[in-house]
Order: C-alpha cells, then structure tokens, then sequence
C-alpha cells in the first residue's frame, strides 16, 4: 500500500509533464472528434490549451532545490522547470507561425502536426529531468521519432521526404552508438541512475571510451561537428516551423541534459571531457561558419549559422560551473527569441512567396520594412551586437568561458565572430544595400505570425537589459 | 531624441532635419554647460577624480557590472569634440534626401555610442557603447556611401570587429584580474586601486587591448580600412568617423590599456612606438601621392591619429596631454575637411584633384575654408593643429635616450611633408586656371553649409588662439591618472 | 601692460575685420582703413623708440641700456614634473635691437600701405591683400618682441603663411603658385631644424625664456647662466649646444635665404611687388639675422664654432648670390639676389662680431646694414614697381632710357643705387664700412671676400641701373609714364632715409652688452671699398651705359660659366629632381604601393582565403547520409583514440 | 558450461561494427535499416551479458534491453513509412536517389 502511494506521490513533482500530457490528450482528441468543419477552430483550440500549459509551468516552482521520484529516476529542480519553461514559450511561438501554414497547406493534418510536436516536447521533456539512462534513452526517443515524422510533413515534396529519410537513419545510427556507450557506462559503472554512476568511479580506458560514445549520440542531437553533417540538409527539407522547433528546440533540450550528464555522472573526468570539448568547440564553430558562408538558401544559412551557435553554447557548458550554467541557459533563452524570429520571418515569406533564396530578399526593405527591419535585428542578434539581446548572452558565455582561464578558446571563437558577423552582414546587406528587379511583394503577415514576431522582437530588444532574468537562472544554477 | 526621430513620418524630411538641429544644438549646448561647470568646479576645487559620478546603479550584481558614469577632464574634452563634430554633421547632411529618417537615426545611434563610451566608467558599458558606435558604420556606408561602398563597408566593419575580439580578451583579463580578493569589478576606477594584475598577465593582455583600440586608432598596420571606408562614406558620417570614432581608439588605449596595466605598458612601450611612429610618417608620406581628396585626409588621419598613440606611450603629462589635445584638433579639423570635401564633391562630382582646379575663384568661401583647415593640419600656430604638435613634441622630447629622440623627430620631420601635401592639394585644387570649363557655374555654400563649416572654424581658431584653459583642463585629468 | 599692446592688437583687428569684412568694403575704403590702422602702429612705434632711446624709459642704472618686458602673459603651459616652467608666453619685450625693428617694420609697412593704393589699384582680391598685410604686420612685429623663442617660432610660422599668401596672390597663375608652395616649403623645411633646435635647447636648459637665455654671468664673464646646466654633453662630436644652435641657425637661415636655402626667394618674386618689397627685402628675410642677434651672447659664449660657420656660409652666400644677380635679365630677380646677397653680409658681420664694447662692432654694424638696408632696398623695390608699371615688364630689355619719362623714379631708384654700393656720404657707406671693419679685424679672408663683394654689387646694381635708365630705348606700346602720387611720395620719403640713416650713431644705441660705444670710421678700409664700388660703377658704366657687345664678349669667353650663373648654378634643379624624383617618385609612391598592395592586399587576402576554402570544403557536405555515417563513427573513433592514448 | 564475458563482449563489438559497415555500404534503405537492428543488437547483448554476469542481482540490464527493443520497433516503423515515403516520391529506394540535397 505504501509502496502505491509512494509511487502515485511521485507524480506530485511532475507536474508539468502531466500537464502536457493532458493536453496532449485533449489535443488527441479534439483531432478525432471533430469533424472537417471544426478543423478550423482545431488549430486556436490546441494553442490556446498549449499557452495554458505555458502559463501554468511558470507557476511552478520547487520546495527545496533538488527533489527525485521513483527513486531517483525522475529528477527537478527550479533549473530544470525554468528550461522546461523556455521550451514551452518556444514551441508556443513555432505554433504561432505554424498557424498560417497549417492553415494554407496542412489543413488536413494540422491535429497531428500539433499532436506530434507536443509529444516531443515531451520527451524533451523526459529528457532533460531524466535521472537515469533508461527515462533519458526514452525521452531522447521519444523527441526524435515524432520529429522525423514532422520533417516528412510535407508528403509531396521530394526533399521533405529526402530530409526526413536522412534525419531518422542518423538519427537511428547516432542513438545505436549512445547506447552502446550506455551499455558500457552499464558494464562498468554497474548503474544506470545518475548520481549513483558519479560515485562509482575507476579511471579505466573503457570508461573514458563510454562516455565519448555517449558523447557522439550527443553531438548529433546539438550537431557538433563532426557529427553535424544531417542538419543542412533536414533543415532545408523540412518545412520551415518544424525546421526551427529543430534548431532551437531540440538543440536546447540537449544542450541542457548533455550540461547536467557531464557535470554529474562524467565529474571527475571534467579534465577529460573538457580537452575533447575544447576541440569539438573550435571546429564545430569554424566549419559552421565556414559553410554558412557560402549558403544561398536561408534555410540552410541558418542551419550551419546555428551549427556555430553550437559551438558558441558549449563555450557555457565547457566551463562546468554555475556560472557556465547560467550562461548556456541564457544563451539558449535568447538565442530561442532570435533564431525563431528569423526563422518566423521565413516561413512567412516562404508561405506566402514560396521564396527562400537569399537573392530574392534583395530590396525587401523597400517592399516589407518591417520585415526587413525585425530580420535585420535578428541578424544583429546572432552577430551578437548591442543594444540586442544576442550581445549580452554571447558576452556572458565568453565570461564564463574565461573563468576557466580558456582565453585561447574564447579568442579563436572571437575570431569566428568576425565570420558569422561577415554572413549575417550579407542578409542585412541584400535586404537592404541591393536593388533587385523583382523584389518581393509587400507581404500582409497573418495575426499570428504578427503576434509572434512581435514577442520576439521585444525579447531581441529588451532581454538583454532585463538583469532579473540573468540573475534568476544563475541564482538556480549550480555545477561541478 | 531617436525616439522622437522614431515617431515622425519618414515623409517629412524637413520636420526631420528641424528636430535634428534642435537635438544635436541641444547637446551641444550640454556639453558646453557641462565643460563650463567643470571648470568651475576645479576652480572651487573639487578634487574629485571623476565629477558628476552617478551611484553606480547595479546591473547584473552577479557579476558586478554596474551602470556607473562620470566624467574627467578628459572625457570632457572629448564631449564636447564629440557635440560639436555631431552638430556640424546634422547641418553638413542636411542636403541628404535619400532616406531621411533612417539615416539619422542611425546618425544618432553612433552619437549615442560615442557619448555613452566617453562617459561611462565602467568596462562593460564601456564595451558596449563601443561596438553600438562600429556596427552603424556598415549600414551608413553601404546605404548612403559612394563608390565601392559595399567593399568598403563590410572591409571596415570587418576590420573594427577584429579589433574588439582582440579588445574582448583583454577585457575578460582584467576583469579576471581585478581584485586580490575574489570580488572582481568592472568598474575601473576601482581596478586601477586594486591594481591586482600580475605583471606577467599584463604582459599578455596589454597588448591585446591596446592592438584592439589600435586599430579603431588606425595604427600601422592596421589602418588599411581607414582610407576605403572613408572615401566610401557619406559626408557627416566621415566626419564623425575621423573626427570622433577614431578617437575612442585612442582614448581606450589611455583609460582602459595604460591605465590598468601600467608596467605592461611601461616595458611593452617601445614596440607600439615603433608602430606608431612608423604610421606617423608613412601615413603623411603616402598621402603626398594619392588623388583622390578623401584617400589624402585619409592617410593624413592615420598620420595625425598615429601621432597621438605616440604621444600616449611617452607617457609624461605634457605628452598625454599633448595627445588628448591632438585628438580634440584632428577631430575638429579632420571633420572640417571631410565636410569640405563632401561639399565640393557635391558640386564637381569628382574627388580627382586632377579634374579640379581654379576653385578659390568659383567657390571662394569653401576655397578660404579648405584653405584654413589645410593651414590646421599643418600646424599654423593660432590653429589648433600646432597647440596640440607642439605639446607633443616637447613632451616627447623628455625622452632623452636615442631611441625616442630617433622617432620624436621622425615625427618633426611629419608637419613638412604635412606641408608638402597640404600645399599640393590647395595648389592643384583651389588654386591655378579652372580645369573644368563646367565648374565655372557651380554655386558656392549654402547656408547649412556655411553653418557647418564656420561651426568648426570657431572651434578649431578658438582652440588656437587660447588653448590654455583646455590644456589645464586636459592636464588636470592627466595628472589624476598619473598618480 | 600699456599702450605698447596695441602695437599687436590693431593689425590683428585689421586683420580681422578687413578679413571677414572686406567683402563688404570698397577696395578703396579697405585700404584707406588698413593704412590709417598702420598709421596708429607707426606713430605708436615711434613713440616707443623715443621713449626707449631718448628719455630715461630705457636707461638702466649704470648707463647701460635696460631690456624691459612690458607684459607676458602664459599662452600655453607645457610644464611637467622636471620642467616646471616650461611655458609659452606671448609678450613684449623692449630692447634696442627689437626697438630698431620696430621702427623699421612699421616705416617700411606703412610706406607699402601707401604705395599699394596705388600699385593695386583695380586688382581683384585688393581687400584680401590688405588684409594679410595687415597679418604680415602683426605676425613680424610679434616677432620682433618676443619675450620667448617659442613665442618667435609662433610668429615666425606666421610671417611664413603670410608670405606664402601674397606670393600666391595672384593664385589663377600657376607659376605664382609654385613659387608660393616652393617658398612656403623650403621656409617649413628650414623651421623643422628650428623646431628641433628649440626642442633641444629647452631640454637642456628648461626654459625658452630670451631673457634666461641671454643673460651673461656678471662674473667670469663666459658661460650664460642656463647653460651652466648643460655640461659638456656630447652628440656626434659636437656639444648638444652647438647642435641645437646650429639647427636655430638653419631655421633663420631659411627664412633669411642663406645657401642652401635660398632658392625661394627669387621665385618669391611672382607676388605683387609692393609685397616683395615689405617682405622679401626689408623686414620677414632678415628675421634669421634678428634671430641670430636676438640669441648672439649665446651663440658666442656657448658656440664659438658655430658662429665661425655662420660667418663663413654668409660670406660664400654673399658672393654666391653677388655672381648670379650680374647675370639675371629680371630686374626683380636681380634686386632679390642683391637682397640674399646684403642680408649675407649682415650674417658675416655677426659671424665675426665679438662681445662687449667695441669688440661687439659686427653686431652693431650687422644691426646697422639691417635698418640702412631695408630702407635702400624697399626704396629700389618700389622703384621697380613703378617701373613695371609703367612699362608692364619685368625683363630688362623691355626697357631703357627711362629717365626722361620717369624722373622721380630715376633720383630716388640713383640714390638708392649709390646706397648700396656703399658710396659716401649715403646710408650704405657707414653700414657696409662697419661691417668691413668688423671683417678685418676677426678674418681677413672674409673681409676681402666680401670687399669683392661690395665691388660686385656696386657693379650688378649700375648694371641694372643703366639698363634700365639709360642704354637704348625699346619701342614701348605705350609711352611709360610716371607714378601717380601715392607712388612716388613713399619712394621719396624712404629715399630720405636711405640718405640720412648713415649718421645715426647706432652705436650708441644698439651694441651687444647694451651699453654705448665710440665708432670711427676707419679710413683705410673704407676709401678701399669705395674704390672698389668705383670700379664696380666704372665697369657697369662701360658695358652698360648704352648698348655696345662688350657684355656678349665677355659672356662668351667664359661662356660656360656665364650659362652656369645665369641658370643660378642649377640648385633649383638639384632640388627638383630630389623632391620629384626622389621622395615623390621613389619613397611615396612606393609607400603608397605597399599599403595598397602589400598591406591592404594582406586583409583582403585574408577575406579572399576564407571564401575560397569554404567554397572548396562544399564537397564534404556530399548530401549522401551513408558519408555522413561514416564521418561520425571515424570522429567518434579518432577522438577515442586521441583522448586515450594523448 | 560456462562462456567467459569476454567472449560475448567481442561478439557485441563485432556486431557493432558490422552493423556499422553495413549501414555504411549497403545500398538500400532496409537493408540499412536492419544493420541498425544489427547495432542495437549489439547493444542488447551487451546489456544482458553484463547484468547476466557483472551485476546478476538486479534486473537493470534486462529491461533496458526490452525498453530498446520497444523503442527500435517504434523507430523501424517510422522509418518504413517514410521510407515508403521515399518510394512514393521517387520510385525506388536505393541510397543514392536521396542526394538532392548536399553542399
């Protein structure tokens, strides 16, 4: 009888998941039930039942800093529900400038297209709180099958197919490696629950060699280098909304549980994983940038830009301290505002023109000002220039880099800006230096993507101004 | 004032400009209430460091960036240099009809940059003024600028942001090497009491942050972008480049690299006056071949503001002051000759001193303007150029061994072959048989022209004719640091 | 402070106003305002030099002339921890060599003013002229006072600009333009030494003060005070003392056109001739012998030897420049030959003067020949002014049997003449014999030299004379005609001082330990130079007094020589070919080239490289997932490899 | 009869790589699909043999190997369908007809 309540107590911290997992229900359900004329309320109905989930999770908030259920396999804390939360306002803001494609080009699928997307926020979800390789193996699952569904949206078209093709078959490859490093973490830690695992440690080849192979499986979800090679091509692929749930998402998601693995089962091999993260961070930023150079194709600009914002994030995660914590959680809050927007402005030119080449965005300022304007800032921000919020988070992840004396490293990666500023310079030039002879249309942007766009732009602009949030994230943070 | 600027219809240019002159006549008005009441305080003797320090208003506590302002005698000066040149440029871009409202605003964001990192005292502020000054520049340029404005943009942008990745090391440095005891600070007031960086760590990140702002100082060898991107940019934009943003080089390597890490910049002196050195002179030699009106300023710029980090690493306060002086003239008078230029390339649509010629006698009030800020730049005394030179030297002349005796007077030898191509181009240009037979129906200034020209006439004869109150002033902050 | 500021104070308004105003003025009433402005300053002037010489406002206790500094105010403090009085002041200070200058400046000045009403008259750009007259006036009367030698270099600068601005006066002529820059560049050249030479004469001795500089200690009568500090401080086997003194003597040299700077001041002769008058003969090209004077007990306490290389360059410059004005056909040319030539002499009689009592005959003959000089010379200038006028030419041949249509020109241009050829009882009789004497009696191979000289002159002046008055006349377009009034009457006026300046007794007034002395001519020396004149007047008289081939002949025989002189030995040439083709052609165009090519090329390179390796790494992205695979499983084994076995 | 672990680790190794080589080589989709299922194999073996010898008291291994199995399941289902996707768009399913996207 204990051991039942016992068990159902464990929910009691749960909470966010559960809620997600009603309206995941309700979103279910909504789809079946209604029949072709209540598709079109579908739609507001989902993403007014997800922005209650929203509000709700920034409710929460722990008793004491750290708790764990069903013995450790589940684990919380005021870090973990912030990240949840910033994952909760991105998948909001997808939703927003899902809507209009849905509308337009998904109508028959749009249930499933939210259906599915929840439930990888979900296992995201899983993921980042799992306190044991098993809930992390299945969260991790969990956020990668639907995904590849997501990337196949679009039946019709050859590279959504081709996309998705290649994101499940790596993805299958790179999680058939995780788990064998798994496996062996098993073989020799003789425990699968983190916090066990920590104590349990021999410094032997074979460990080392787990954690690289975990490593790896990690790298492809945040697509270091060289484990990055799928992300062009499922970017371009896929369609624009579920392109940018990837790149900010379940970059994000990883970034944090591959922090937390590092900082509490890998401790004491802190000097190790941080010589091969040094190396990962400077190839992974320099070949980003320097593919991003040559890019045509927005989408897939973003995509090796967001490979180098990779590199960028595990600058935070390299240090290992609270500090570096604070910095990779805050990098990932803006970097989510800044990349959704650009992305946001994509999709809603893409819906609406069909055009994604950056050729085509020459003179936009002079058709869509505002358009322009807010990509232009979104630019900036990547570029991590001031007033916007992209110069805050890069300075403080630098900072938090150098507190481990890694001056070299944030050097090279200081060079690298040049670079990324060199390609973000393009986009702002072609929108607004060159003329073009067609230039696009002047858009009328739905209600929407207005209300999206218009979040993000207000979070480029003042985030970065607005210490309480810093402050917050490194107060919860902790580290090695 | 952006906001304002925000708020109106890009229709209305005019309503535009208006509240443009207002703002900028406003600040102006600032800075000089400002200058006035801070002489009075020193003459009430107030001894204080810095005046009208704020309470440093906490930022992120965490990492204790606080936003803390105040000014010195030095910052001073470099306001109101920064008000007047502003001003002038609102009036020298008045005829600017392409996308009005945009350009001023990006107009002030660069003002606002420059004010913000004269004032602020505490590095991280410091820092991001700094780059809010670069990043409008590529925009300016490649907007509103001529010729190959695209290259010259991306190339100079480029180049500045190399420059503050090599800034942003140093800073983390210092910041990590603020205080003996755990606290560490951006403010650098209290750094420089802690005083807390190992001499070998200074030997490291001394010449980062001085190669960082060395470069927005357009020191040799990393001035290339200075004569692209200023042949490249619109008229006021030069002007507040070469007139104020190169002076946030010089003025970080003072307050930030020298101030903070003295020993480093003490044993490391002799490598940057070398370079330094060598850009005085070779900046003023290979002005003496170029043919284009702007690429000639522009090399002189490297030459004048080379001049000025040399002066810097003499480190004596005659020397210093000399150099902060230096940077108030060239400013004055480099923006007075970009103004120049910009207007007389409006009129001929050429920069080619070659297809010019005769225009004293067609243009007489800007031929008499070019005329005097030439006589500026080569240091005719009751200008401001020879105030500033002089002190120079003879501060630089206190080194008595034959390594800086070999470079001071390499730079003597710099104010001839100023001379030489100063001469050249009011030879070529004003004076002689008009080359041109379409020049002979140009008009001369308008009245917003005449407004921003004379402006800087006062400015650069005032600074000439009574340079004491400014050199005391200067002096007086000099002394602070150098204690 | 006292009225005495108002001597800098009107031409700097005039300055001013006709500068900013004149647009607004009549011609006519821009000059009229300029002369009345000077006329003040003249009076004023005067005034001063009464009190100072006759009343007792300039005599010290023990009858020795005092140096008085009537106001000094701190223009610029360029003090620090060593030298804490290091400072520039502008100022007046009163002493008799300063006092003479005053008087000559504004005599010569105001006559200028009054004469180029005339001359001007309906030039375009008459206000402008006035108006850097007026700064001319200012700038040299600043200098003649300074209290500092910095504050000499501030005002020397000035003389210079203004100079440059009536060279270029006529600036739609491009060959007024390149005199202007040519003499603008070469005077700046000279200045860097000067600069330099203050520089480091004030490290040493931590100060620019005249008075600190030049003060004598009372006792053992050798070292000046400051200088006690500098010990015997070596460079390149020179004492610093003498470097520094010698580089302040390249600055006086290049504004007094001593070899090797003299090239400017002929080609200084393209501005208006009234302005070549004022400045390239009476008053700016001796401001290096004013300088010179004005530092003389140092240089002969400290820098003996230098003074012997002063003495030396002048009297080479004298003959030098002596050679080429007999062979010059411009008759402006020849007068500014004779000028470098006379101011010369005024450096040699320094070079060879001594200290104290009679010893320091050189430097009050030197003073002398300056004030009896700039009134003989702006006579003759004037007098070719009214000539060119009158016949629209500046060569010789253009004229010739002018006497009968100009007369007043033809007395006062003879009397001027007879001036500087040194004949008895003018002004230029006393001043040169001095001179000679001084000569003989330190260095008789300067004094024979420049006895040669005073032949020489005596010759190339009656050359010109003749040719111009006498000789046969040219077929004139229109008949020349005399001057009009406010022309002629300054002729006159100075024509009366070039008379009479002789017997002032100077040395009563001006000597180097400010205390009077006895002069008496020595009758030897001087019937000797007069007999040379003679000669020279003779030959000029012979050759040129109508038109024969003599001259031609005489050309002929020593024809190479001849070409050589009247091409002033090719210097100019010489410079040319440094300037263009060397520092232009070699240094800066190549310097240009490597910041273009080299370092410019470097950071484009930089650009350039980055794009191309991304452009040839597209291939690794192969699109196909099998590559990708095993990308991942090899970096997967390689960092195995490197992390277990490094 | 007793096989030392050793043994069963080198056969899981030696699966993996094969897998691996597999998916690396072979040119179609299933066929790819199922050297995945042999690396996953590989994993499961590991799993079990180590829970079976190392740390026989509790059942971690076992289920961890089921929880893959599961999930490799779910994952090959998806994986058909889009592979069917695949065919569907380009009417085969070798390997080399899903290289549009590269550079």
């Amino acid at each position: 009888m204990d051991i039942i309540k016992e068990f159902y107590s464990g929910f009691s911290i749960m909470n966010q998941e559960v809620s997600l997992v009603l309206v995941l229900v309700f979103v279910l359900l909504a789809d079946l039930f209604c029949g072709e004329k209540g598709k079109k309320y579908l739609q507001l109905l989902a993403i007014a039942a997800f922005a209650l989930n929203v509000v709700y999770g920034f409710t929460l908030k722990v008793d004491s800093t750290y708790q764990d259920s069903f013995a450790g396999m589940y684990v919380t804390s005021d870090m973990h529900i912030l990240v949840k939360n910033i994952l909760n306002v991105g998948t909001l803001l997808v939703f927003f400038f899902a809507h209009y494609w849905n509308e337009h080009e998904n109508r028959s699928q749009s249930g499933e297209f939210y259906f599915l997307m929840l439930s990888t926020l979900l296992g995201m979800y899983l993921m980042i709180s799992s306190g044991n390789f098993l809930l992390f193996y299945i969260g991790l699952e969990t956020a990668s099958i639907p995904m590849a569904a997501m990337v196949a949206f679009n039946k019709k078209a050859h590279e959504s197919a081709e996309a998705a093709a290649k994101y499940i078959l790596t993805a299958a490859f790179s999680s058939g490696v995780m788990l064998f490093g798994i496996s062996l973490i098993y073989g020799t830690y003789g425990t699968l629950y983190y916090n066990e695992a920590a104590n349990a440690f021999l410094a032997e080849p074979l460990q080392i060699m787990a954690m690289i192979f975990f490593m790896a499986g990690m790298g492809f979800k945040i697509s270091l280098v060289p484990f990055h090679l799928w992300t062009a091509d499922t970017y371009q692929g896929a369609p624009t909304p579920v392109t940018a749930y990837l790149s900010v998402m379940s970059k994000g998601a990883a970034v944090f549980s591959f922090l937390y693995i590092l900082i509490t089962v890998f401790r004491n091999y802190a000097e190790t994983w941080q010589n091969i993260l040094w190396w990962i961070i400077v190839v992974t930023i320099t070949v980003g940038n320097l593919f991003a150079i040559r890019q045509k194709n927005l989408k897939r600009f973003l995509a090796f830009s967001s490979i180098s914002q990779a590199g960028y994030i595990l600058l935070g995660v390299i240090a290992g301290t609270p500090q570096g914590m604070a910095a990779t959680v805050f990098y990932i809050f803006i970097y989510l505002f800044t990349n959704l927007a650009a992305f946001g402005i994509i999709s809603n030119i893409e819906n609406q023109t069909g055009k994604v080449g950056m050729d085509d965005y020459n003179g936009l300022y002079s058709t869509n000002p505002k358009l322009a304007v807010i990509m232009m800032l979104a630019m900036f921000s990547l570029g991590g220039i001031p007033f916007f919020a992209g110069f805050f988070s890069k300075f403080f992840i630098f900072l938090a880099a150098t507190q481990k004396e890694m001056y070299l490293l944030v050097f090279i990666a200081l060079l690298n800006t040049i670079i990324s500023l060199f390609y973000y310079l393009l986009v702002v030039k072609a929108m607004f230096i060159k003329e073009s002879t067609n230039p696009i249309k002047p858009i009328k942007s739905d209600a929407m993507s207005v209300i999206g766009l218009a979040i993000c732009t207000i979070g480029m602009i003042v985030l970065g101004f607005i210490s309480p949030i810093y402050e917050y994230m490194s107060s919860i943070s902790f580290g090695i | 004032m952006m906001a304002i600027i925000f708020c109106i219809n890009g229709e209305k240019k005019n309503l535009i400009r208006m509240v443009m002159a207002a703002g900028a006549l406003a600040m102006l008005g600032t800075s000089v209430y400002l200058t006035l009441d801070f002489l009075a305080q020193r003459e009430a003797g107030a001894t204080a460091e810095f005046l009208y320090c704020n309470d440093p208003i906490p930022w992120y506590e965490t990492l204790n960036i606080n936003y803390s302002v105040g000014v010195d005698g030095i910052s001073v000066a470099m306001l109101l240099l920064s008000t007047i040149v502003v001003t002038t440029g609102v009036f020298a871009s008045w005829g600017l009809e392409k996308l009005t409202k945009e350009y001023f605003l990006w107009f002030l964001m660069l003002s606002l940059g420059v004010f913000g990192f004269f004032i602020s005292i505490d590095l991280f502020t410091m820092f991001l003024f700094y780059e809010v000054a670069l990043i409008p520049m590529y925009l300016l340029i490649g907007l509103w600028g001529t010729g190959r404005k695209e290259y010259s943009a991306m190339k100079l942008t480029l180049m500045l942001m190399g420059g503050s990745a090599f800034l942003m090391v140093g800073i983390f440095g210092i910041y990590y090497y603020s205080s003996m005891d755990g606290n560490l600070t951006f403010n650098i007031l209290e750094i420089a009491k802690n005083h807390a960086m190992p001499i070998d760590k200074q030997m490291i990140f001394f010449p980062l942050t001085f190669v960082g702002f060395g470069v927005l100082g357009a020191m040799f060898p990393f001035h290339t972008w200075s004569p692209d991107g200023h042949a490249s940019a619109p008229t006021a934009v030069s002007m507040l480049h070469a007139g104020v943003l190169m002076k946030l080089g010089g003025y970080g390597c003072f307050r930030i690299a020298m101030y903070l890490m003295p020993e480093a910049a003490d044993q490391l002196a002799w490598i940057f006056i070398i370079l330094t050195g060598t850009s005085v002179v070779y900046g003023a030699f290979s002005a003496c071949v170029q043919n284009d009106l702007k690429y000639i300023n522009a090399y002189s710029s490297v030459s004048h503001c080379g001049l000025v980090l040399f002066a810097l690493l003499m480190m004596n306060k005659t020397a210093m002051t000399g150099a902060i002086l230096q940077m108030v003239s060239h400013g004055l008078m480099t923006a007075l000759f970009f103004a120049l230029i910009g207007m007389i390339y409006g009129r001929t649509h050429t920069r080619d001193i070659r297809e010019m010629g005769g225009l004293m006698k067609i243009m007489p009030v800007l031929g008499v303007c070019y005329v005097i800020a030439g006589m500026a730049s080569l240091g005719l005394p009751g200008l401001s150029g020879f105030v500033a030179e002089m002190t120079v030297f003879v501060g630089a002349f206190e080194h008595s061994d034959l390594f800086h005796r070999f470079f001071v007077i390499a730079g003597c030898t710099s104010i001839v072959i100023t001379a030489v191509y100063i001469l050249r181009v009011v030879g070529k240009v004003l004076f002689g048989p008009v080359q041109d037979k379409h020049h002979e129906q140009l008009t001369d200034a308008c009245w917003y022209e005449k407004v921003a020209a004379f402006g800087l006439i006062i400015a650069i004869a005032g600074i000439g004719l009574a340079p004491l109150w400014l050199s005391n002033m200067i002096s007086d902050g000099i002394m602070n640091m150098l204690k | 402070m006292d009225y005495t500021i108002l001597l800098l104070a009107i031409p700097f308004l005039m300055f001013l106003i006709i500068g900013l105003l004149g647009y607004k003025m009549t011609p006519k009433f821009s000059g009229l305002l300029g002369s009345a402005g000077l006329a003040v300053v003249t009076a004023l002037a005067y005034y001063t030099a009464y009190r100072y010489f006759f009343t007792e406002f300039g005599q010290a206790a023990d009858g020795a002339r005092e140096t008085i500094v009537m106001f000094n105010y701190t223009w610029l403090d360029l003090s620090n921890a060593s030298r804490p009085d290091l400072m520039i002041q502008i100022g007046m200070l009163l002493d008799p060599i300063s006092v003479m200058m005053l008087v000559v400046i504004t005599t010569v000045s105001m006559m200028v003013h009054i004469y180029s009403m005339g001359y001007m008259h309906g030039e375009e750009g008459f206000q402008r002229y006035y108006a850097v007259l007026s700064l001319f006036t200012f700038a040299m009367l600043g200098l003649v006072v300074a209290t500092n030698i910095f504050q000499m270099y501030i005002f020397w600068e000035l003389v210079g600009v203004s100079s440059f601005l009536l060279i270029s006066f006529y600036f739609t002529k491009p060959s007024a333009v390149r005199a202007a820059k040519k003499a603008f560049i070469v005077t700046r050249f000279a200045d860097m030494f000067f600069l330099i030479g203050i520089l480091i004469l004030s490290y040493y001795t931590k100060t620019f003060d005249f008075l600190k500089l030049t003060a004598v200690d009372p006792e053992a009568q050798h070292a000046t005070l400051v200088f006690s500090t500098m010990g015997g401080k070596m460079f390149m086997g020179l004492s610093v003392t003498s470097i520094a003194l010698l580089l302040i003597f390249l600055g006086g040299a290049g504004k007094s056109a001593m070899f090797p700077f003299h090239i400017w001041l002929p080609d200084a002769m393209e501005g208006p001739t009234p302005a070549s008058a004022l400045i390239h003969a009476a008053t700016m090209v001796v401001a290096g012998v004013f300088l010179v004077a004005r530092l003389f007990p140092v240089y002969f306490f400290e820098a003996p030897d230098v003074l012997h290389i002063i003495a030396y360059i002048g009297g080479f410059t004298s003959l030098f420049a002596a050679i080429i004005a007999c062979t010059q056909t411009d008759i402006k040319r020849v007068l500014a030959f004779s000028t470098i030539s006379q101011i010369a002499y005024m450096m040699v009689a320094l070079g060879v003067s001594g200290f104290g009592g009679h010893d320091g005959l050189g430097f009050t003959a030197s003073m002398w020949h300056l004030f009896t000089h700039a009134m003989f010379k702006a006579t003759l200038f004037m007098a070719a002014g009214c000539i060119i006028h009158a016949v629209h030419s500046n060569e010789m041949d253009a004229m010739g049997g002018l006497r009968h249509y100009m007369k007043k020109t033809y007395y006062t241009f003879g009397i001027a003449c007879f001036a500087i050829a040194g004949i008895f009882p003018l002004s230029g009789f006393f001043s040169k014999d001095e001179i000679l004497v001084a000569a003989f009696e330190a260095d008789k191979i300067l004094y024979f030299c420049q006895t040669f000289v005073a032949g020489l002159t005596a010759f190339y002046m009656f050359r010109l004379f003749f040719r111009i008055f006498f000789y046969n006349e040219p077929k004139f377009e229109h008949t020349p005609h005399e001057a009009p009034a406010n022309m002629w009457v300054p002729l006159c006026i100075l024509s009366v001082f070039t008379i009479f300046s002789g017997w002032f007794p100077f040395s009563k007034w001006i000597s180097t330990d400010l205390i009077g002395y006895d002069i008496h001519t020595v009758w030897p020396i001087a019937i000797g130079s007069t007999v040379v004149a003679l000669i020279g007047i003779g030959t000029a008289y012979v050759l040129y007094y109508k038109k024969n081939d003599i001259p031609d002949r005489i050309a002929n025989t020593c024809k190479s020589f001849y070409t050589w002189a009247s091409h002033r030995f090719y210097i100019d040439e010489v410079y040319l070919f440094i300037t263009n083709k060397i520092i232009f052609g070699g240094i800066c165009a190549a310097i240009a080239w490597f910041d273009r090519h080299i370092i410019d090329g470097f950071m484009d390179l930089l650009g350039w490289t980055t794009n191309t390796v991304s452009e040839e790494t597209k291939e690794i992205q192969s699109g196909s997932v099998q590559q990708y695979a095993w990308v991942f499983i090899m970096g997967v084994i390689t960092i195995v490899t490197l992390a277990l076995y490094l | 009869m007793n096989i030392p672990v050793e043994y069963f680790l080198v056969l899981s190794t030696l699966l993996f790589f094969i897998g691996v080589f597999g998916f690396i080589v072979r040119k179609n989709l299933i066929g790819i699909l199922m050297s995945i299922e042999l690396v996953l194999n590989a994993v499961n073996i590991n799993f079990v043999v180590f829970n079976r010898f190392l740390y026989p008291d509790k059942l971690e291994g076992f289920i961890y190997g089921l929880f893959v199995i599961i999930v490799a399941a779910a994952e090959t289902a998806v994986a058909i369908a889009i592979i069917i996707n695949v065919y569907r768009n380009m009417k085969n399913i070798d390997v080399n007809s899903i290289k549009e996207l590269k550079n």
